[in-house]
């Protein structure tokens, strides 16, 4: 059940990175791309959760962390820079 | 595996796949930016709690211990993603990004843009 | 999955590789980004792939080999540094050039294709 | 004593990190005063290593105490231990001119040439493919930093071609490490020789691409045709002493290829034996003519020393490509001459520049020389070097050349390429003399005097040349045992291997 | 070693002027004959010896390797050639102390001088072929300095360099041959060489080696066709070319070729290209020589003409000839001399060498005439003097050849009109200057020179005539051992006398006095004829044809190095392509016996993401921003690649070196332009995806060949000892600082260097900062926005904490200190971002360049501090403790080592950032550099 | 309003506390050594840190920011389902709308809570905060009563914060 339950999800976690993709091809501005992106960001911590939990270790949790703390820092200079230009000031 | 818990974290487990899947599929389909917004930052809070509650559960009965470092992430995301949907929202209205037709007091991001008072 | 992979690594070398070709510094800088992930692909597959050998002993019965992940992470950090020094060179250019050309100035061919590009669009 | 062999390394990078701190960083003087001090410690380190390595056989140095093939080991035998002393050598030169004023150009002056030196001298000594790399980048990202040292839009110009070249080049050169760990399976570089022969077919075939691939990437540094197009410009952008440094840089391309294809592909790799050679033999001829070319058809004098650079590696190129140790040994010879000389002409250029006001280095006429004569008998003595005239160095070195090419049948295109090569250089070279220190309109305005610094500086580096030949026959009798520990397999590979693999 | 003496006394000589000119002229010339004396003495004493047929040789070893020996020999050759070169040297010094004026630099006229001298000296008494070409050379280098004398004048400098470079082509030449025949004989010894000339004749290369041989004696001597150097280097003061020209430089060519007589000589090929280049220089030389109205430019192409006169003589293949050679050569000397010093005095007191302007000096010089006359008359072949004796054994050699089979007749009658010739320009000569009616417009009134300066000539044409007179007395014994050493037998016999009966000889001398005369007399007729031909000016053409080379030359490179960056790359690329291609050809089948990975859906979905992420930063490159980001979703897949194959250090790595390159990217964007204009034609396009689309084609073929290729690696060890070794279970990360923390030393210094460097870039920058975005939006007016600004602050802590987690971890599990370094440095970087530099300011007291000198510091001393234990650099340390209710704890100095990776990361980092970022605000670096 | 006390030793006390907590968290153990550590590290960081905050109303009622925080995760869930079904319905049964939410409370950390809360539930998200601080923008996916919802915020939200927060 669980295996099913981690294929289910997976593809589901698969799928919806797909549409990421699809939102940061067709934009059609620069904050829905970055939204995009953001969302990628967030879905990869599922896909490596999932893939933590498929092969029953914790050596990936650190990834997860990483990229909850970083891809937010990633998205907000974005949005500086659309802003200001300038990240730092 | 108990069959409980193996049910347990399969629930969550699909449930919060699907919350993931329901973000990005807002993502996609909705009809404007500010709309948009509000897929992913709600979905895939829930969508990625569910997830890591799955895997703390599983974590815990393999391991044998109490495995809640999961909530890190969660605690992160809560704390990270209402600012980033802040700063997006931000970036739209500087854009001027056309908002969908019948939204309601379309006249207020021009206020807000200019951070003043809505009248 | 080996072939994949390998196509991913040819993908990536490709676009790095076109983007190195053309005349812009930013440009260049983002196909050497591109062309330092193919590398660091490249490397790591000396190693061979594998799926769950992660190198940390007790973790898993058969290892993936340690070393290459050893040289791309020397790589990465490498690599890293010599894109900032590039990307600030590239600012360095344009404040000193008044241009982003590559060659520190825009040629006059370019120019000229741009006008007729212009012409037929 | 026993940690010698990486003091060539340790030193200079020891300088360079202290500068950053207190009590040096903040006092241009103190620099130089510990910058230079630690040079020449350097220099004696290179010439008690040079000697201990000589006459005790080649030491390795075991980092971490990882015996090889698992770790690091630093090789100092004696081609590398000749390249450490060059270094230093040339360092103590370009440092000692730079501290007469062209080091407050800029920040970080003396650190970062100290760091420049630690990843020349770490590419001289290493024994393992990937702390090559590394100290390639070293080197590189110091250069990078040197290269813009005075700043100008020139500098910012070249550096861009310079920057964005070698880090392509440093990809491929990663592909190349990628292809050969992942068919030999090790990085030691003696290891790598004694495992290639016994690749098999499929694995043959990926090692071929991974050695060419190097050839890439060492040309690139070397400025082989066709990859040597970055050289003219940067060269003759970077300021003097920085310039001066950088002659030893395209050896570090030719020592490399030296090392990986006269060891790991040398003759005794089977199938994989002289993979570089039918490549070396006509590009290495063709280096040499556009160097030539170039030397003729340079507008000043900076180019044209950058140019005779070009010259230079052309014919060690074509030495290499001989492949046998006649030809190595006058290789060897040649480098050393070849890279103290141009090292000083870079120095030279730059006193000239100072002194012709705004004609600077160009073939153009120009006020008189204040300080012509002390100028122009250095320039006259490099001149003569650079061209291969007797009674300096050059001819040394040529000759020697010229005789290891006998009995082969490339001799016909050789001799009349170095011949010719070394014409195109005394007709480019005279007239460019005669047309700076002769051809003048009106006297000087300069009254400003020479730096003692720096005709110290260029004396040091000059006078290199007679003693090379003076003392010719001890130094070709090491360069003649050095290139015979080069290219025999069984000392270059076996002893380096202690315990053994397998 | 006396011998040695005979080049090193001069050599020292050289020196001699230069400290003695500030004590006067007359104390400097002294002084500078001093040595050469000597020399002359030391050779003298050993004439004895060389008289009874001995050859003294000495040697002594210099560079084994290249078979050059300090090796001297002195037989009747170097004899006769040492006497001339010191002799008449001695006499040029004497000259010179009055030819030159007080503006001229006497020292170092007299050290180029002296310095010429030792070349020739070293020349002719070498026993080594490679030590005979330096000296070679160094008289082309010499001569250069002299011709080149009074460098301000520009036929002066274009005359040096027109010698040097002819003379230096030769020199290449003949280095090439002396090598050539160094290698047939396997020695570069002369004895050894001249003991061999069956071997060298017979050898297949001797053609080659022959020719280049004579390359250099042919440019040396002014042979045709390479004789056009020597009139131009005329410009060079008097002295010089009565030096260079009569007795020295052009001789060097003349004396190899008589050196290398015995093994070269004898052939059908010798003959050929010797005899005939002689006579064509031999009577082209006598034609010019009559038209020259400038003194010394007669007398240059009479020494032309003698030249090829000698050489025609070496090229008979006869003893007699080569005798009769030898003669000749001392016999030129000393009239040629003395003509080139009377031209001088000539020059010196009348301010001009124009025979139009010269007439009739005879009232204002008679004795100058005298000496000068005579000479010419010596030169003109007349009898008593010794220029007719030589050129009778001459006339008598042209009959007893047959060099051109039944046309060998015309040999002896072209003979006899070159000699017809001399006689004409040497009557020119006397007639033209020293009678021939009054001077015209003279710069000064011609009077006889200072006494001494008399003295040179004097002896010299005293030698004329003794050799004329007495030939058997005063050069017979000389001439014997001198051409014993060229024909290396007893010389056949011949007489030295000045009455031979009536023969053919004779006759043909009789025959050019009156047909000198005659030439002389119509003169006007042949210069009338001979001015319809454009005087070509050598100089002119042969700076012209430097001159075209050159701009050959720059066009090419002009061509080729176009300053394209791209052109370079694809050149790069094609180069790498082929490299990479080729092997690849050998190989049957892509697979290896490798067993191959299952593909699963999820690797499917990141391929596709990767893929279509990477062309699409391809193709909206122009759009920056937008590449940006699409970049960020390939680092990001490349991460999960990672994760995926088991690499948790490399996707961490990955992740974090990811995003701080993104804000460096968008930080640098900001100043720069926000999309690229089109400019690049579809061809080129083409031509890029051609080139790059190959090269991922090779790159991805050989990256498949490689994965399915088994491989046994060094790697078991590392896993072996990962643990009992290096005290960490993470096996990347003990590799990173034990194994080979060398690499990670050097790595964190190249960190270390780049953020140096571009904090020297950015302190010189002067940026431009747009003031709205690329479609013309204002800013927007919140530059800190209070959301990001609280939570940017409260997430500080906490990821500290993070990094401090990830840095304890990483010896032992996925972690370390690069990475909790990087995740460090976002944290600040995050609250630079959020509030900006005014608020960092005051809050953070870090000196970045501090902490990165003390992360290599402390990563170096780590490694330093195995030396105490006696152990190698970067030998680890580690320990497990125990420590009553807190538990067992691991200690290991790589922990230390990874401290100092941390510091340098987070001080690069910052350094880097920090200060790119206060470059639009008041904080910006200081500008330290002055621009 | 008060600025919270500056200790010498414990500048920060919740954030030190979090920082113990998440440290334990993080290691996923109560070993003795890690507690150690935990405290030295929630002792440290913030000494370390504490320059870089801006002074801020402290928290004075534990028990009512736990009340808060639940409130707010049941929120959370609920959003959650209800965006669901938004996001999967047709667009066309949107009816999104801008509003203005007038602020009573005056600092930043509060308001950013506030905000943030906003963010995190039903269908609203925080776009804006006027210059003055009076004004939260709020972007509605689904308006069906302005109104109501603002009442909503400032009664479920804005007032436990004012208290917590006593300001
Ligand atoms: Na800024
Ligand atoms: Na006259």
């Amino acid at each position: 059940m669980l295996s099913i339950a981690i294929v289910i999800a997976t593809t589901l976690v698969c799928v919806s990175l797909v549409l990421n993709l699809w939102r940061l091809f067709i934009g059609p501005n620069r904050p829905d791309r970055i939204l995009a992106l953001d969302t990628m960001y967030i879905n990869s911590i599922a896909l490596i959760v999932l893939f933590g939990i498929s092969s029953g270790t914790t050596l990936y949790f650190e990834a997860a962390l990483l990229i909850a703390m970083l891809g937010f820092v990633s998205t907000a200079a974005m949005c500086k820079y659309i802003l200001r230009g300038d990240l730092i000031e | 595996m108990e069959f409980w818990i193996e049910l347990v974290v399969s629930v969550f487990l699909v449930a919060g796949a699907i919350f993931v899947f329901v973000g990005s599929l807002g993502l996609a389909k909705l009809p404007d930016f500010y709309t948009r917004l509000h897929a992913p930052t709600k979905a895939t809070t829930l969508g990625m709690s569910c997830l890591l509650i799955a895997s703390m559960i599983l974590v815990t009965y393999q391991q044998g211990y109490l495995s809640l470092h999961e909530l890190l992430i969660t605690l992160f995301l809560l704390i990270t993603a209402p600012v980033t949907a802040h700063m997006l929202a931000k970036t739209a209205m500087h854009h001027k990004l056309e908002v969908l037709d019948k939204t309601s007091d379309k006249a207020l991001p021009q206020r807000a843009r200019e951070r003043m008072t809505p009248q | 999955m080996e072939a994949v992979y390998a196509f991913c690594v040819g993908i990536l070398t490709t676009c790095g590789f076109f983007l190195v070709l053309r005349g812009r510094t930013f440009t260049v800088v983002i196909g050497l980004t591109l062309l330092s992930y193919a590398v660091n692909l490249f490397l790591f597959a000396s190693g061979r792939l594998k799926l769950d050998g992660a190198a940390v002993l007790g973790q898993s019965t058969d290892y993936g080999d340690p070393l290459p992940q050893a040289l791309v992470l020397t790589a990465i950090v490498i690599g890293f540094a010599m894109t900032a020094f590039v990307v600030i060179l590239a600012m360095r250019s344009r404040a000193d050039q008044g241009n982003d050309h590559v060659d520190g100035q825009i040629p006059a061919q370019s120019t000229k294709a741009t006008a007729s590009h212009k012409r037929n669009s | 004593m026993q940690h010698l062999p990486i003091l060539p390394i340790l030193l200079p990078m020891l300088a360079g990190v202290l500068m950053l701190l207190p009590p040096l960083s903040n006092s241009i003087t103190r620099h130089r005063i510990f910058a230079v001090s630690v040079t020449v410690i350097l220099v004696i380190t290179s010439v008690l290593l040079l000697l201990t390595s000589h006459q005790q056989g080649t030491q390795m140095y075991i980092l971490g105490g990882w015996q090889p093939p698992f770790g690091i080991a630093l090789v100092a035998d004696r081609l590398s231990t000749m390249m450490v002393l060059l270094t230093s050598v040339l360092g103590l030169g370009a440092q000692l001119y730079a501290c007469a004023g062209d080091d407050n150009d800029g920040m970080y002056f003396h650190p970062l040439f100290m760091f420049q030196i630690m990843g020349v001298n770490g590419a001289f000594l290493t024994g393992d493919i990937f702390n090559l790399f590394v100290f390639f980048e070293v080197l590189l990202i110091a250069s990078y930093a040197l290269l813009i040292h005075g700043g100008s839009k020139q500098k910012t110009k070249a550096n861009v071609h310079y920057v964005i070249l070698n880090l392509v080049g440093s990809s491929i050169f990663l592909f190349a490490l990628g292809i050969l760990y992942g068919t030999i399976g090790s990085l030691n570089m003696a290891d790598m020789a004694s495992k290639v022969r016994l690749l098999g077919e499929h694995e043959q075939a990926l090692a071929k691409a991974g050695g060419l691939l190097l050839l890439v990437v060492f040309g690139l540094k070397a400025a082989l045709l066709p990859l040597h197009f970055w050289l003219p410009k940067t060269y003759a952008a970077a300021s003097a002493p920085v310039a001066a440094l950088f002659a030893i840089m395209t050896k570090v391309g030719i020592y490399s290829i030296l090392r990986v294809h006269a060891v790991i592909f040398g003759e005794d790799a089977g199938a994989l034996a002289s993979i570089a050679i039918p490549w070396l033999w006509p590009l290495s001829i063709l280096t040499l003519i556009m160097g030539a070319i170039g030397v003729l058809a340079s507008p000043n004098l900076r180019l044209t020393v950058a140019n005779l650079v070009i010259v230079s590696v052309g014919t060690l190129m074509i030495a290499i490509a001989m492949q046998r140790e006649s030809a190595t040994s006058a290789a060897l010879y040649y480098m050393i001459h070849t890279t103290l000389v141009t090292g000083a002409l870079f120095l030279l250029a730059d006193l000239i520049s100072k002194q012709r006001g705004k004609a600077e280095d160009r073939y153009v006429i120009a006020r008189k020389m204040k300080h012509g004569k002390v100028i122009g008998i250095a320039f006259f003595i490099a001149a003569l070097t650079v061209v291969g005239m007797p009674p300096l160095s050059g001819f040394v070195g040529k000759t020697l050349l010229l005789q290891a090419t006998q009995g082969m049948n490339e001799i016909a295109w050789v001799w009349p390429t170095i011949l010719i090569a070394g014409l195109a250089s005394l007709v480019a070279i005279s007239r460019a003399g005669t047309t700076i220190f002769w051809r003048y309109a009106g006297e000087s305005t300069n009254d400003e005097p020479i730096p003692p610094l720096k005709l110290i500086a260029v004396t040091l580096l000059l006078s290199a040349s007679p003693l090379l030949v003076i003392f010719g026959g001890p130094v070709t009798d090491f360069t003649n045992l050095a290139a015979a520990q080069l290219h025999d397999s069984a000392q270059s590979i076996d002893a380096l291997l202690p315990g053994g693999i397998e | 070693m006396n011998l040695l003496w005979v080049v090193l006394l001069p050599l020292i000589g050289t020196l001699v002027p230069l400290f003695t000119e500030r004590f006067g002229r007359s104390v400097c010339a002294f002084s500078v004959a001093i040595l050469p004396a000597w020399s002359l003495a030391l050779v003298l004493m050993y004439a004895g010896d060389v008289f009874d047929g001995q050859a003294i040789r000495q040697s002594i070893e210099w560079i084994p390797t290249m078979g050059l020996d300090l090796s001297f020999r002195l037989d009747g050759l170097s004899l006769l050639f040492l006497l001339l070169i010191l002799g008449i040297g001695l006499l040029v010094v004497l000259y010179a102390r009055y030819y030159l004026s007080e503006k001229d630099s006497m020292g170092r006229f007299y050290a180029y001088l002296i310095l010429f001298m030792t070349a020739m000296v070293g020349i002719v008494i070498s026993n080594n072929l490679i030590q005979l070409w330096m000296f070679w050379e160094l008289t082309s280098i010499s001569s250069f300095l002299l011709i080149s004398f009074w460098s301000h004048k520009s036929e002066a400098r274009k005359g040096a360099r027109m010698a040097l470079t002819v003379t230096g082509a030769g020199g290449l030449a003949l280095l090439a041959g002396l090598l050539l025949i160094g290698n047939i004989v396997g020695s570069y010894d002369l004895d050894t060489v001249l003991a061999n000339g069956d071997l060298i004749r017979s050898h297949s290369i001797y053609p080659v080696a022959l020719i280049l041989v004579l390359l250099g004696a042919f440019t040396k001597s002014a042979q045709f066709p390479f004789h056009f150097w020597l009139p131009h280097a005329m410009s060079a003061p008097t002295p010089v070319s009565a030096y260079l020209h009569s007795a020295t430089m052009v001789k060097a060519g003349i004396f190899l070729m008589a050196r290398f007589y015995p093994v070269l000589a004898g052939t059908d090929l010798w003959f050929m290209i010797v005899s005939l280049t002689g006579l064509t220089t031999l009577l082209l030389g006598a034609y010019i020589a009559l038209f020259k109205h400038d003194l010394k430019g007669l007398l240059a192409y009479s020494t032309i003409s003698h030249l090829g006169l000698i050489t025609l003589l070496l090229g008979l293949n006869s003893d007699l000839a080569a005798v009769a050679a030898v003669f000749h050569i001392i016999n030129h000397a000393t009239f040629k001399a003395s003509l080139f010093m009377a031209a001088g005095i000539i020059d010196h007191e009348s301010g001009s060498r124009d025979m139009r302007k010269l007439n009739g000096l005879w009232k204002y010089m008679p004795y100058t005439a005298t000496l000068a006359i005579v000479a010419a008359l010596s030169m003109a072949g007349v009898p008593l003097l010794n220029g007719f004796l030589s050129k009778e054994m001459f006339f008598a050699e042209t009959l007893n050849q047959s060099m051109l089979g039944s046309l060998s007749w015309i040999v002896p009658l072209l003979a006899t009109l070159g000699a017809a010739f001399s006689v004409a320009y040497s009557l020119r000569f006397i007639h033209d200057v020293f009678f021939n009616g009054e001077p015209i417009d003279l710069p000064k009134t011609p009077k006889e020179p200072p006494r001494y300066m008399k003295v040179p000539v004097e002896i010299l044409v005293a030698l004329c005539l003794l050799v004329g007179v007495f030939p058997a007395y005063v050069v017979g014994d000389l001439l014997n051992v001198a051409s014993l050493a060229v024909i290396t037998h007893d010389a056949p016999t011949y007489s030295l006398a000045v009455w031979h009966g009536f023969n053919i000889p004779l006759f043909m001398s009789l025959a050019a006095m009156v047909g000198g005369a005659t030439i002389y007399y119509n003169r006007r007729h042949l210069f009338q004829f001979q001015s319809h031909f454009d005087e070509a000016d050598a100089k002119h053409i042969f700076e012209g044809v430097v001159q075209s080379i050159v701009n050959a030359s720059q066009r090419m490179i002009k061509t080729l190095e176009n300053g394209s960056l791209q052109r370079y790359i694809s050149l790069l690329l094609l180069f790498t392509l082929v490299m990479g291609a080729l092997p690849l050809l050998d190989l049957t089948q892509n697979a290896g016996s490798r067993p191959q990975i299952p593909l699963d859906g999820v690797a499917l979905t990141g391929a596709f993401l990767m893929i279509l992420s990477a062309i699409a930063t391809v193709i909206w490159h122009r759009r920056r921003f937008l590449a940006l980001i699409f970049l960020s979703v390939v680092g990001l897949i490349v991460s999960l690649v990672f994760a995926q194959f088991s690499a948790p250090d490399l996707a961490l790595t990955q992740l974090s070196v990811e995003i701080v390159t993104i804000i460096l990217l968008l930080l640098a964007l900001f100043f720069l332009p926000q999309t690229t204009q089109k400019e690049s034609s579809p061809s080129r396009l083409s031509r890029d995806l051609l080139i790059s689309g190959l090269i991922g084609c090779v790159i991805g073929t050989i990256c498949f060949a490689m994965l399915t290729t088994p491989l046994s690696t060094i790697s078991d060890f590392f896993l072996a000892n990962s643990k009992t070794g290096g005290g960490g279970t993470n096996v990347v990360n003990v590799i990173l600082v034990d194994f080979r923390g060398f690499d990670t030393l050097g790595e964190i210094t190249v960190l270390g260097i780049a953020a140096l460097g571009i904090f020297k870039l950015i302190a010189k920058m002067r940026i431009y900062m747009p003031i709205s975005d690329d479609k013309g939006r204002a800013w927007s007016n919140d530059p800190h926005p209070m959301m990001l600004e609280m939570v940017s602050q409260s997430l500080l802590p906490l990821a500290l904490l993070v990094s401090v987690y990830i840095f304890l971890r990483g010896h032992n599990v996925p972690g370390g200190g690069f990475i909790a370094g990087l995740i460090t440095s976002v944290a600040i970087i995050q609250q630079y971002i959020a509030h900006g530099v005014k608020w960092i300011k005051p809050r953070i007291h870090i000196d970045y360049q501090w902490l990165i000198a003390g992360g290599i510091l402390i990563a170096t001393a780590t490694g330093l501090g195995s030396w105490i234990f006696d152990k190698p650099f970067l030998s680890t340390w580690f320990d497990h403790f125990h420590l009553p209710w807190i538990g067992e704890f691991e200690l290991a100095s790589a922990m230390l080592f990874d401290l100092g990776v941390y510091l340098t990361v987070v001080g690069a980092v910052m350094l880097i950032l920090a200060n790119l970022g206060k470059l639009t605000t008041s904080e910006r670096a200081e500008i330290k550099e002055n621009d | 309003m008060k600025t919270k006390p500056r200790f010498r030793l414990l500048p920060m006390p919740v954030h030190s506390l979090l920082l113990f907590i998440v440290w334990l968290l993080l290691n996923n153990t109560v070993a003795p050594g890690h507690l150690v550590l935990a405290a030295f590290l929630a002792i440290g960081i913030p000494l370390l840190t504490a320059g870089m905050q801006d002074p801020q109303p402290s928290f004075r009622k534990p028990l009512l920011t736990i009340r808060y925080t639940l409130i707010v995760i049941g929120d959370i869930i609920v959003a959650n389902f209800e965006v669901a079904l938004l996001v999967v319905g047709p667009s066309k049964r949107l009816n999104p709308a801008f509003i203005a939410v007038p602020l009573n409370i005056q600092h930043e950390l509060p308001i950013t809570i506030l905000a943030s809360t906003v963010s995190l539930t039903p269908g609203t998200v925080s776009a804006e905060i006027s210059d003055d601080k009076k004004w939260l923008y709020v972007h509605v996916l689904h308006l069906t009563n302005k109104e109501a919802l603002i009442t909503l915020i400032k009664q479920r939200y804005e007032r436990p914060l004012m208290e917590i927060f006593e300001c």
